[in-house]
């Protein structure tokens, strides 16, 4: 059986179409790139200043002055363009990314979002999460269903928020839930799941697609 | 009109305890790290810091965490740089650090404010979060903005991979980050400039930052060996 | 990725009546003239032009205020144009153009702002003179500043000097002007370009619009004659 | 005797220091950069994106790409930068631009400036004026102190503002005056116009400095 995150970035890799401009968060996100479908090219925005993002670079021949938001040496594509901060963020916080992929702490059945502090114990900032979820035309989290049992998925998120209203999409092992304003609805359940095995990893009530898709 | 180019030592002469200094860079790419050096060196205390993050130990604004001459740190992220915790934790009052955390959107367009003459700027991010808290909510067209205000500085210090001798810089790769917002916000800009060239030598379509905000250029910066 | 490279005609043939379009360019310099003469062939009525100024007679927009297919002009300036009076105020209703003047600045940073995703920004021009009527007025640290709101619009028309077959854009000289923010604050942006070239021909550190915001290149843009 | 508009703008030059970023209006200010004193270099903004100006371009070897404020083919002096106009007015009213040189229908003793709009009669635009005047470090008004024989120079501006208190200086083929918090203070007065001329030509009461320069 493939690695869990695997799994799920594979799956998310299908929400992508031909020439998005996609923003991937930091871990599992970044596997996504992997797993694009045959003819889907997509564009890599990185928020510190970079269009056409390529792969990551290979030992030895990095160029130091590339780098991606994780600090790591990356390599750029054909028609790539790198920009200053200002621009950076006017093109995520103007719409112009299509989708952005990053993890959460918590997500809620409003669609709200937490995954930058838990007081007290992890303040590392927000970086430029607040912006991409908030500017990106689709968000889509990319996460394990629940954290070593703790819910995830929740009524109302507890930690201080991301952003308010702005999730679209859950993809976990489990399966994909959209976020509407009936609640969340879970469209596809992965093979090895039961509804009921779902609803108990997930603490908000889940609105069951009548169309669900079995994966 | 008169040479700009002069030593580290001399650029950050007029760094006094207190001073407010943004610092370019992302993760320290694009970080002068010989500005930072000379003021370690210098060891000037209570210093504002502006910068995207706080580097890493050892790297760009790390240095000035780790020297403990920050007294307030104004950055999107510090999540890479466990002394920043281990300093706004502190119990000891000389080592203390407060760190402003700002989205890095809002940061950068903050400073941009501040160089382009705006009074503020209205943004959707951070609506409905701490972010938010003591702010001004204006509702625009039927959705709600926080009015954020410009950020200023004394000083700048801005990495350049090709600098002429009046200023114009140009900057390679991810290396141009906050930098040219920066050399727009200070009253005193230093470029560390990894190239310096005759003025003229940068083709005028292909310069990002003006001369017009540079006060000094300092040579000898070295990209970053891995 | 598909292809963006097409004829004029087949550019503009989603502009209709009653669209709005934003045209780069200063006093025609960095206008698309072929994207200009393609829209005045089209012939579509009631257009909300938004550009610097009103071009000249013969040259820019000055071809569409000729044409009578703009109903209102957003500029900045309209002195070249005499046309352009003539038409304010005439009292032939079908030729009636309406103007909005806006500062120069407050009028390219609106258009940043609509690309940028930003509810507005406070600016101190305008401030205690007719442009500052019905606007609200916001003290930030004891100044006044005007609330100025973005602009975007359904099309843009802008001039590319050099453009790659992605839409990756640069500008020669001062034909820059409006260009690069009204590429990102229109819904479908079209370059008239003076040169195609390979996707990745352009050094990235020298592009200056991203092709993301380019629907459609346009070769054979030629520099104005003499 | 030379050309009063020489007169002005060789005056208006004394003003400007070595290494000054300067933006010159249409007309007579334009004519500023031909009277500057040895050793003085001034960096010349051009708001439609070019800093580092130069002199007109010849007739046949014009770049049609680089053109002025007012559309005529220039040159670019060594270390010159082209940019767009939202970075253009970000230097002019960020307070970048050490002095802005223009003419004026009407300047009054608080420093105001109408010089854009004859309601009914001339309503060209204000282009970047209100911009620059409200953005540089300084604003001298460069201009005729009378329009034949009418009243430029007044207590209260009758037209419609460009800006209100901005104006640091006026200059004229009479003399050279300052705008203080007590009015208009006359510090220059011209070879052949006395005192008595200068304020019968002026409708705001002019302050007499006392250590008048006669020129």
């Amino acid at each position: 059986m493939a690695d869990i995150k695997e799994i799920i970035a594979a799956r998310v890799a299908k929400e992508l179409k031909d020439g998005d401009v996609v923003n991937l968060g930091i871990g599992l996100p970044t596997m996504v790139a992997n797993f694009l479908p045959e003819g889907v090219n997509i564009i890599l925005q990185s928020e510190n200043g970079m269009m056409g993002m390529g792969a990551a670079a290979e030992k030895g021949s990095e160029d130091v002055d590339i780098v991606n938001a994780g600090a790591q040496y990356v390599t750029v594509n054909p028609g790539a363009m790198f920009f200053d901060s200002a621009t950076s963020f006017g093109i995520i916080r103007g719409g112009h990314v299509d989708a952005t992929i990053l993890g959460a702490l918590e997500v809620d059945q409003h669609g709200n979002l937490s995954n930058w502090i838990v007081p007290g114990k992890m303040v590392p900032g927000m970086g430029g999460a607040m912006d991409l979820v908030v500017g990106a035309k689709k968000v889509i989290i990319a996460m394990q269903h629940t954290q070593k049992g703790a819910h995830k998925i929740l009524k109302e998120c507890r930690l201080p928020y991301t952003a308010i209203g702005v999730v679209d999409m859950i993809i976990t092992e489990m399966g994909v839930m959209e976020i509407t304003s009936e609640g969340i609805v879970l469209t596809e359940i992965n093979e090895g799941y039961t509804i009921e095995e779902v609803q108990t990893a997930t603490e908000a009530e889940l609105i069951i697609n009548p169309d669900l898709k079995q994966s | 009109m008169k040479n700009k180019i002069m030593t580290a030592a001399e650029a950050v002469a007029d760094i006094k305890d207190g001073a407010s200094v943004m610092v370019g860079g992302f993760m320290a790419c694009g970080t002068p790290e010989i500005l930072i050096d000379a003021l370690v060196k210098k060891g000037v205390k209570n210093l504002t810091v502006i910068c995207n993050d706080a580097g890493v130990p050892g790297r760009g604004v790390g240095k000035l965490v780790s020297s403990g001459q920050i007294k307030t740190l104004i950055a999107s992220h510090v999540g890479l740089n466990p002394e920043v915790a281990k300093r706004m934790n502190t119990d000891i009052e000389e080592d203390k650090l407060e760190c402003i955390l700002v989205p890095q959107g809002t940061l950068a367009e903050q400073i941009r404010a501040g160089g382009a003459g705006l009074g503020g700027f209205l943004t959707p991010t951070g609506v409905g979060t701490i972010v938010a808290e003591g702010k001004e909510v204006i509702n625009v067209d039927g959705r709600d903005y926080l009015l954020e205000k410009p950020l200023k500085a004394d000083f700048a210090l801005i990495r350049g991979s090709v600098t002429d001798q009046f200023g114009n810089t140009t900057y390679n790769g991810t290396t141009r980050t906050f930098n040219p917002m920066m050399a727009a916000a200070a009253s005193y800009v230093i470029v560390g400039a990894c190239e310096i060239v005759e003025t003229g030598a940068i083709d005028p379509n292909n310069v990002v930052t003006s001369g017009i905000f540079v006060d000094a250029i300092v040579g000898g910066e070295t990209p970053w060996q891995i």
